[in-house]
């Protein structure tokens, strides 16, 4: 019996991640405190981080002389990676105080999130659909876990059951769609599964297959309309694990679509004008429900669906005249990491404002910049960068580089689509805004000491890192943009 | 060149400023509309010096080039400069913004909160200074797009009546339109592979299609129409005016409206000639009935600042009538029509805020009459400003919209009677806005003599106030003076669009 | 900085400084006012004296990128006018200091009156297209705002905003014409932009047509002459201003000053001419109605007028420009001696007057010879001046001119009537104004102050002595077209005819004699108040019909369509939104089975229509 | 054999547990559902693996994979229901409804 | 492999069609049972019968697997939750929602259109089961061959799995 060959150097962001997940498990266990936990997986994941760009280019875990590998880190891996590492550990820094104050237990939830994301880390590097497919389950079985954690909020056990019915079905039909293309094809490696697309034409059961396969991606990415549970989800869970779902789950899920739809690029046909009219929907559902919203976490759910929208639009754009390749990749690995920073960055506000204050509602918000007027600049800022408006400058720079790609294709509709939108979205994000810097409503609240005054000083740092590459972003925009050229 | 450092350093003086105001704390407060006038007289000295180290010889060319590397991936490099087209602009930019800050000093509009004022000031002055500046694509939308936010927090926060409803209304509208641009923007840039707006204007842009330029051309058109505002695309700007506060409304009207125009004759007529060519007459067409509906429209208003909201549509129908042209007269003329309406509805809106302040109103059913009497200098004022909008020769209000009907005589496109025809209902329009200023000075400044006295224009004011009338009168005197800054690079432009010409 | 352009400025200079210090001192106001006019005096007269001019044309036209302004021309017309204007001027300031002595409102009234004066001087030397058209513009303003001088009064109120705007509709005609002008000779200077359109009929006709719109509205001619009368809201001096040497003469100069283009467009002057005639007749029939001294006056400004476009009508430039001349020395007489009277009765009504010759001599005896000149009787001025327009007449019925010959004929037989119908109006005044007995309103009346019976004595002077001019042959003609930056070619002499002196003597005694008979009725003292002619023919009900009521009518439709479809579709966009987010929200009610089956249905449907469109 | 017998059987309990998923209000009958819905992926894989008679045996490893993972699902899915239960006292699904868009 | 018709079985293909008409008609009793102690018994039987197809088509080890892992664990387990939910012993209404319709349009188009899809690909196509060996070894081999990658992934997700399961049991009595 030969068993594959294994460089553990290139494996070992992976198994970094997972082996810090037991790490943090023992170490509670040992020393029955749960920031214990919280620092050996950030000391996990830190490490983690240049061990990913040293792995770039590699591959491993190749089945002799037909070199089809199992692990295969591009680029493009490296940068989702990145993506899932960083933004792991800002979302720890954040539920560093959840920890503290027991609101989950720390050694389960630095244990459960850092399997996840050891999935998510995996996910992009896989190089077939079975290790996909896995990856995927990987990432999303421990944050129902997650969700569910929460102590003292009696809507977690919903928000969790939601996510995980909404998962398994959809992890079905997207089996279903594996098995599909497996019959059609009889390979399951990407490589194999790409020569086919690119000599055959699509067969009917093939398509459906494909279109099948992007139910789970879907599910993970919250696009219309594989959405629904995603509010109902963050609204339910901790802050920390919103953002976490908002951020490390979709990147996974868009690693998922960019090797899926890289594999069966010559099948375009098939699933471009699908994502084209997923995008479509996502932006404009997600914008528009999101403008009734009151609550601040169903605020950001909404606005995270329709961001989604916005990182499908250059791969639906291959519905028209551009192929898939740098172009459409560097925008949608842009948009991404610029979102990781400003959604976990407005997360992160929206944590620290909770503990302190228990506020929920967007009128909880009113006078936020008199108690606490860095937060408030702060969530500002992360909001127009989301919104696309200046000072946000790097929230309006991945706009445009997405927007490009349909011009460039004459995917006209989808482009007008994505404008609309865009201005539909600034509504809201707006309207919170001018929240914040309202004078408070009776005049002794101005400076008066928050409710709860429970700081910590971890979820300050969470925001500050947000902030920090926000604006490095804004400034020098070809760090987020340029970042797959670097790796 | 030595004076590369000016551009950059315009604009990051107010930058830094507004950061200052940002990062400096609650006992920043007493200080901050001082710190404010610093900050707008340094950038004022800088343009004085960019002015006097500007070679008018040389206005047809770029001047004070800066060049950087930004972002290669969306082919954006960091690019200012300017020439006779954009400099007057800069100068006036420079100018309003620093009247405003002198009017801001003894008079930050409730609810007070001096710092953050004044910071979003600066921050605006850096957007609106960056649009005249840029020299790429992108950069010029980015700065277009700058200007956003701090004026709505502006008309928002310390505005009037619906004010909220108002901004809103305003910025998204406003985003609509720029994103329209964007769209058009990127529609060049994705078939030339250049966001330069020079390399573009000389005759890269025209190397494109005719169908991909009439498509960049309505798009770029279409949002910058918007902002302009071109009939019908005005209705953000009396709510936005009307709720805005005193210097919002000045900056507003006098720099903001600029802004489409300046990206019209900026970008759109030399990029895009053969396109242009084409859309001309329809654009003639909706810059008349902006004339002529601004006028009536004014006259069925009743508030006075809505009554100046829509003079400026009819005003900017002035202005989109001169760059329809084509012509060298007509382009000439818009660049001018834009600086003296800058001046002038600036002085108008300080005027109006002024009266606003002393009467709490700007209703027509609320003002008291006789404001000649009750507030001589103050009344004095408010006719100066209203003869000078009205298009009073001698005065620079006059003068771009009568070389606009000189470049509609004279079109460069084929249509020539169309023009002439337009040619006379914009005459008529010049004598609607007489009826409705007189209209406006008959029942504010007129009127039974009034018992109470209001006070009358302060020293502050007068200070903040008089740069306005005093260039109101010298361009219209002189108006050579700014013709022969802006003429070269008209000529550049217009030699674009005639190599488009059968 | 030429000297004529110096004459423009120091009026300007005058007003701003006037304005300035006028509010701490009134009686530096007063020496301000009477500076301005006085030193634009002197340097009229200095330019006389230089005669002839070397170079009339001084500046630069527009070009090369740069639109230069302030090109002025000095030629025998220009200065003839100039020294007119100031003269006539500077005796409205004088006599002002006197007649506002009681307004509060003292010092920016002197220095509009003085802007005024600089305005009507910027047209006399405009050399180029656009120093006139700010003068003649500047102007519009300056009689908007002396009219609106008691602006707390609505009639003074209503008044000057419809002097401003029925002059400015004509305005359109003169701004087209001015760009058409300009666009078609591609020069703004004067001089070259009518000699390049003299050579191309259609410009000339355009352009002449054009710009005649705006010399009907300033020059008060049918239709545009409804503001006139009613400027009487105005105080006196001003009236005295806008008749005499401002305003309505700029009407008449600005055609003189073009006038070879008129020459090369006969349509044009054929029109002038029945407008002049519709106008001269008519104003004086109105004229006989009136209740009100100063709108006798008035609608006598209007028909007078209309001679000296009759005049330009009929080729003859220098008859006009005579007319107009002898016109501002008798009219500007006849209102400050009105001002003086209506100041002492304190009402202008003529029922109010009466009997008044012993109590004011002076005013008396001035008025009578500014009345007879009216009326154009040997030797005052009106009479010369008047005949050299029934001369030109009568030659153009010989076909002399470039009209045809049955429009002399209409102007001659015109003129003749309008001098019988001035007879009788002119005859009523002096009648009620001076004879009879003393009415109860004009009790304590005396003899106005010195400052204000100067000027009228200034007046009386050139308005007996400046008709003799004529008799020396050739002499204003010459002078006139000294160094004419555009010469017509013929000197005419201005020297009056038998035949014409034989009509108009009999039509002023049928007119006279018509006032004599009428003396007795009763509606001789009161007018036709509110009749029908009274009020000018009901022209005002005709502005209201065609251009208020359609204007307002087209406000109203603006708001409308401004409100309801434009500002409605753009908030019903955004309310649409909202309400489609609403109605989008509305499934999400926490059932995750119906999540689910959304998510299936949509697989499925993905999948069939892709197979469909596959398919096919 | 046919290939077309255990691929129409896998639609078919695919096609059940659709059903029994949409249908169900007791969550534990909704997880039975999923797992009919796994069991027909696993009867097309095995069919596919032996109709390609793939070396790799991609189509079992993977069956085997889904059976562990559905395993794994169960496990934490009740674990879920178990905690719902305690807190709300029910598991019909439709009645799990706490969390959604406020009516407005 | 030959091309063969449907409507001309063979002894596997009516082997295979009883043991899948027993699974498909336990499987709809699953989901159409008023008692849901009935269900999981229903499970267990189409399950089986499943496992039995995959001995049919010599997946030995999946068969195996199927049995230990499904009938050993997971129904276990069902049957430990409805005792732990109080699940109603006897028939109940309750069971099954009100969106019968909807739930069977879905489920019937989902089965037509892949049916159809199926039939027209592959209505004519045989597999070869006699040359095929799937036993455990052969099958552990290409595991550890082949797939070494998700199966140690999926290890961490059992063990998450198996932390999250125990976290949640304990989470809300230490609060």
């Amino acid at each position: 019996m030969t068993i594959q060959s294994i460089d553990l150097l290139t494996l070992a962001p992976t198994l970094v991640v997972a082996l810090g997940a037991l790490a943090a498990l023992v170490a509670e266990l040992v020393t029955g405190r749960g920031q214990v936990a919280v620092g050996v997986g950030l000391a996990a994941l830190v490490a983690a981080t240049p061990l990913a760009v040293v792995a770039s280019g590699e591959q491993t875990l190749c089945s002799g002389a037909d070199a089809a590998c199992s692990f295969v880190v591009s680029p493009l891996a490296v940068a989702l990676q990145l993506i899932v590492l960083v933004s792991t550990a800002v979302v720890l820094l954040m539920a560093s105080a959840d920890v503290t104050d027991r609101t989950v237990p720390g050694g389960e939830f630095v244990f459960l999130i850092l399997c996840s994301a050891s999935g998510a880390v995996l996910a992009p590097a896989t190089n077939d659909l079975v290790t996909l497919i896995v990856a995927l389950e990987v990432v999303s079985l421990p944050t129902f876990a997650l969700v569910a954690l929460r102590r003292g909020e009696p809507r977690a056990a919903e928000a969790a059951l939601k996510a995980f019915i909404f998962s398994i079905v959809s992890v079905a039909v997207s089996l279903y769609g594996i098995s599909l293309l497996y019959g059609t094809t009889g390979v399951v490696g990407f490589d194999q599964l790409a020569s086919v697309a690119t000599l055959t034409d699509p067969t009917p059961l093939g398509s459906a297959g494909l279109v099948m396969l992007l139910a789970v991606i879907g599910f993970k990415i919250a696009a219309v309309p594989f959405h629904a549970w995603a509010p109902d989800t963050y609204q339910g869970a901790t802050v920390p694990v919103a953002a976490y779902l908002s951020v490390v789950s979709k990147a996974a899920g868009f690693a998922a679509l960019l090797l899926v739809t890289w594999t069966f690029a010559g099948w375009s046909e098939i699933w471009a004008p699908i994502v084209a009219v997923l995008a479509g929907l996502t932006m404009l559902v997600g914008n528009a429900v999101a403008l009734r919203q009151r609550h601040a976490v169903r605020l950001l759910a909404w606005s995270s669906i329709a961001q989604a929208g916005y990182i499908l639009v250059p791969l639906a754009a291959v519905a028209g005249s551009v192929v898939w390749g740098p172009g459409v990749t560097g925008a949608v690995i842009g948009y991404l990491v610029a979102y990781a920073a400003m959604n976990l960055g407005a997360f992160g506000v929206v944590a620290v404002v909770a503990r302190r204050t228990g506020a929920e509602s967007l009128a909880d918000y009113r006078g936020m910049a008199w108690r606490s007027p860095w937060l408030a600049v702060a969530l500002a800022f992360f909001l127009a960068s989301l919104a696309g408006l200046p000072p946000g400058l790097i929230g309006l720079l991945v706009k445009v580089r997405v927007l490009i790609v349909p011009v460039d294709a004459g995917v006209w509709w989808l482009a007008v689509v994505m404008a609309v939108a865009t201005v539909i979205g600034l509504a809201y994000y707006l309207a919170w805004a001018a929240q914040l810097f309202r004078r408070p409503e009776t005049a002794d609240n101005e400076g008066a000491p928050e409710r709860l005054a429970i700081k910590s000083w971890t979820s300050t740092v969470a925001v500050a890192v947000c902030l920090v590459l926000t604006v490095a972003f804004s400034l020098a925009p070809s760090l987020a943009l340029g970042l797959i050229d670097r790796l | 060149m030595s004076s590369s450092w000016l551009l950059p350093a315009l604009l990051l003086v107010p930058l830094l400023g507004a950061l200052v105001m940002l990062l400096a704390g609650r006992r920043a407060e007493p200080w901050a509309t001082w710190f404010g006038v610093g900050v707008q007289s340094l950038g004022l000295l800088l343009t004085l010096v960019v002015l006097t180290q500007f070679s008018q010889a040389q206005s047809g060319s770029m001047q004070m080039v800066v060049e950087a590397d930004w972002i290669p991936e969306l082919l954006v490099d960091f690019r200012l400069g300017v020439d006779g087209i954009s400099l007057p602009l800069v100068a006036l930019t420079s100018l309003l913004g620093w009247c405003a800050a002198v009017y801001t000093v003894r008079r930050v509009p409730e609810p007070g909160r001096a710092r953050a004022f004044v910071g979003l000031l600066l921050l605006l002055q850096v957007g609106m200074l960056g649009t005249f500046m840029a020299l790429d694509l992108i950069l010029f939308f980015l700065f277009f797009e700058v200007v956003l936010a701090p004026m709505w927090f502006l008309i928002a926060f310390w505005g009037s009546g619906e004010r909220r409803r108002s901004a809103n209304t305003f910025i998204l509208y406003t985003v609509l339109g720029s994103v329209v641009m964007l769209l058009g923007f990127l529609v060049v840039m994705v078939d030339t592979g250049s966001a330069d707006m020079v390399v573009l204007a000389n005759g890269l842009g025209a190397e494109m299609s005719g169908g991909a330029q009439l498509t960049a051309a309505l798009l770029i058109l279409g949002g910058l129409a918007v902002k302009a505002p071109m009939w019908p695309l005005h209705t953000w700007l009396p709510d936005a005016h009307t709720a805005a506060p005193t210097v919002g409304s000045v900056l507003l009207a006098g720099v903001l409206l600029k802004m489409g125009t300046y990206g019209m004759v900026r970008i759109v007529v030399p990029t895009l000639p053969d396109a242009m060519v084409s859309i001309a007459p329809y654009l003639a067409a909706f810059a008349v009935v902006g004339i002529l509906y601004g006028a009536l429209a004014s006259y069925g208003q009743d508030d006075l600042k809505r009554v100046i909201a829509f003079s400026s549509v009819g005003h900017m129908g002035f202005v989109l009538l001169g760059i329809s042209t084509l012509s060298v007269v007509g382009i000439n003329a818009a660049l001018f029509g834009n600086i003296a309406h800058g001046l002038i509805t600036g002085l108008l809106f300080f005027v109006v805020g002024g009266i606003k302040q002393r009467t709490g109103t700007t209703t027509f059913a609320g003002l008291p009459r006789g404001l000649y009497a009750a507030a001589p200098r103050l009344g004095f004022l408010l006719g100066f400003a209203a003869v000078a909008s009205l298009g009073m020769p001698g005065l620079a209000g006059f003068w771009g919209e009568f070389l606009a009907l000189v470049g509609a005589y004279h079109p460069l496109v084929p249509e020539r009677w169309f023009y002439r025809v337009m040619l006379i209902l914009a005459a008529i329009g010049m004598v609607l806005a007489a009826a409705y200023f007189l209209k406006v000075l008959r029942r504010v400044g007129q009127g039974p003599v009034p018992e109470a006295q209001l006070d009358d224009v302060a020293t502050d004011e007068w200070l903040s106030w008089t740069p306005l009338v005093a260039l109101t009168v010298i361009l219209g005197v002189a108006p050579f003076l700014l013709f022969e800054l802006t003429d070269p690079a008209v000529r550049v432009v217009v030699e674009s669009v005639a190599g488009a010409l059968p | 900085m030429t000297a004529a352009l110096l004459m423009v400025l120091i009026p300007v200079l005058a007003a701003f400084v006037g304005l300035l210090v006028g509010g701490m001192s009134r009686a530096a106001a007063a020496v301000f006012s009477v500076a301005g006019p006085a030193s634009a005096l002197g340097i009229a007269v200095y330019l006389a004296v230089q005669e002839p001019w070397s170079e009339p044309l001084v500046g630069t036209g527009f070009g090369g990128g740069t639109l230069p302004i302030g090109a002025t021309v000095v030629d025998g017309l220009a200065v003839t006018v100039a020294l007119m204007v100031c003269f006539v001027s500077l005796l409205v300031q004088i006599y002002s200091i006197g007649y506002m002595r009681h307004e509060p409102r003292y010092s920016s009234y002197a220095a509009f009156v003085s802007l005024f004066t600089a305005a009507m001087l910027a047209v006399v030397v405009a050399g180029d297209l656009l120093l006139l058209l700010i003068g003649w513009e500047v102007m519009g303003l300056c009689s908007y705002l002396l009219i609106g001088q008691h602006w707390e009064q609505e009639e003074a109120r209503r008044a000057a905003v419809k002097a401003f705007l029925v002059t400015k509709i004509g305005d359109i005609g003169f701004i087209i014409g001015i760009v058409v002008l300009i666009g078609a000779t591609a020069t703004t200077l004067l001089p070259g932009a009518v000699q390049a359109a003299v050579a191309d009929s259609t410009v000339a006709t355009a352009a002449s047509g054009l710009i005649l719109l705006g010399v009907l509205g300033k020059s008060a001619q049918f239709p545009l002459h409804a503001w006139l009368p009613d400027a009487m809201a105005g105080p006196s001096p001003v009236s005295a201003l806008i008749h005499a040497a401002t305003m309505v003469a700029a009407g008449v100069y600005v055609v003189a000053r073009m006038y070879p283009m008129y020459l090369a467009a006969p349509a044009v002057l054929t029109t002038m001419a029945m407008i002049a005639c519709i106008t001269m007749l008519g104003a004086a029939v109105v004229a006989v109605a009136q209740v009100d001294l100063k709108r006798v006056l008035a609608w006598s400004t209007v028909s007078q007028l209309a001679y000296m476009v009759a005049a330009l009508a009929l080729g003859a430039r220098d008859a006009a420009i005579f007319h107009m001349l002898s016109h501002a020395f008798f009219k500007a007489l006849l209102f400050l001696a009105a001002g003086a009277v209506i100041h002492a009765v304190g009402s202008g009504a003529l029922r109010d007057m009466g009997g008044l010759r012993r109590a004011m001599p002076v005013t008396y005896a001035t008025m009578t010879i500014g009345l007879l000149a009216l009326v154009g009787v040997f030797p005052l001025a009106g009479f010369f001046s008047k005949e050299s327009v029934l001369v030109a007449a009568e030659q153009a019925t010989q076909g002399e001119a470039e009209v045809a010959v049955w429009v002399g004929w209409t102007v001659l037989v015109v003129s003749i009537l309008t001098i019988a119908v001035t007879a009788a109006y002119a005859l009523r005044v002096w009648l009620l104004t001076w004879s009879g007995p003393r009415r109860e309103a004009a009790s304590g009346v005396h003899e106005a102050p010195a400052v204000m019976w100067v000027p009228l004595v200034a007046l009386s002077v050139p308005t007996v002595a400046f008709g003799f001019s004529a008799l020396k042959d050739g002499w204003l003609p010459t002078w006139i077209q000294a160094t004419a930056t555009e010469p017509l070619g013929t000197v005419e002499a201005l020297a009056p005819e038998a035949a014409t002196i034989g009509l108009s003597v009999v039509a002023i005694m049928v007119g006279a004699g018509a006032a004599l008979a009428a003396r007795r009725h009763e509606s001789f003292d009161r007018g036709s108040e509110g009749s029908f002619v009274a009020r000018g023919f009901g022209v005002d009900a005709v502005y209201e019909a065609l251009v208020v009521r359609p204007f307002l009518v087209m406000v109203g439709w603006v708001m409308v369509f401004d409100r309801s479809a434009i500002q409605r579709t753009v908030s019903a966009v955004g309310s649409g939104t909202l309400r489609a987010g609403g109605l989008l929200q509305r499934p999400y009610r926490g059932d995750v089975q119906r999540y689910v089956s959304t998510a299936v249905t949509g697989v499925v449907v993905a999948i069939v229509i892709l197979l469909v469109a596959v398919a096919t | 054999m046919h290939l077309s017998l255990p691929l129409l059987l896998s639609v078919a309990l695919f096609g059940i547990g659709v059903y029994g998923l949409l249908v169900r209000r007791n969550a534990i009958l909704i997880l039975m559902s999923v797992e009919l819905m796994l069991n027909g992926v696993n009867i097309s894989l095995v069919a596919f693996d032996v109709y390609w008679a793939d070396v790799l045996h991609a189509g079992q490893s993977l069956a085997i994979f889904v059976i562990t993972i559905a395993a794994a699902e169960i496990g934490l899915g009740l674990a879920i229901l178990l905690l719902l239960y305690r807190v709300r006292s029910t598991i019909a699904i439709d009645e799990v409804t706490q969390l959604h868009e406020d009516a407005s | 492999m030959s091309e063969r018709s449907l409507l001309s079985p063979t002894g596997v293909d009516i082997v295979f069609t009883l043991l899948g008409l027993v699974a498909v008609a336990a499987a709809l009793l699953v989901v159409t049972t008023k008692q849901i102690v009935h269900a999981a018994l229903w499970l267990v039987v189409s399950l089986g019968a499943v496992a039995g197809c995959y001995l049919v088509m010599t997946a030995e080890f999946v068969a195996w697997m199927q049995v230990l892992i499904y009938l050993g664990a997971v129904v276990v387990l069902l049957l430990f939750g409805m005792m732990l939910t109080r699940a109603p012993i006897g028939p109940s209404e309750e069971l099954t929602g009100t969106n019968r319709v909807v739930s069977l349009f879905a489920a019937v188009a989902v089965t037509a259109v892949l049916g159809v899809l199926i039939v027209d690909a592959y209505a004519t196509t045989m597999i070869d089961v006699d040359g095929q060996e799937s036993t455990a070894s052969v099958i552990g081999e290409s595991l550890f061959r082949y797939w070494v990658l998700p199966f140690e992934a999926l290890s961490v997700l059992l063990l998450s799995a198996l932390v999250g399961a125990i976290a949640l049991s304990q989470s809300d009595e230490e609060a």
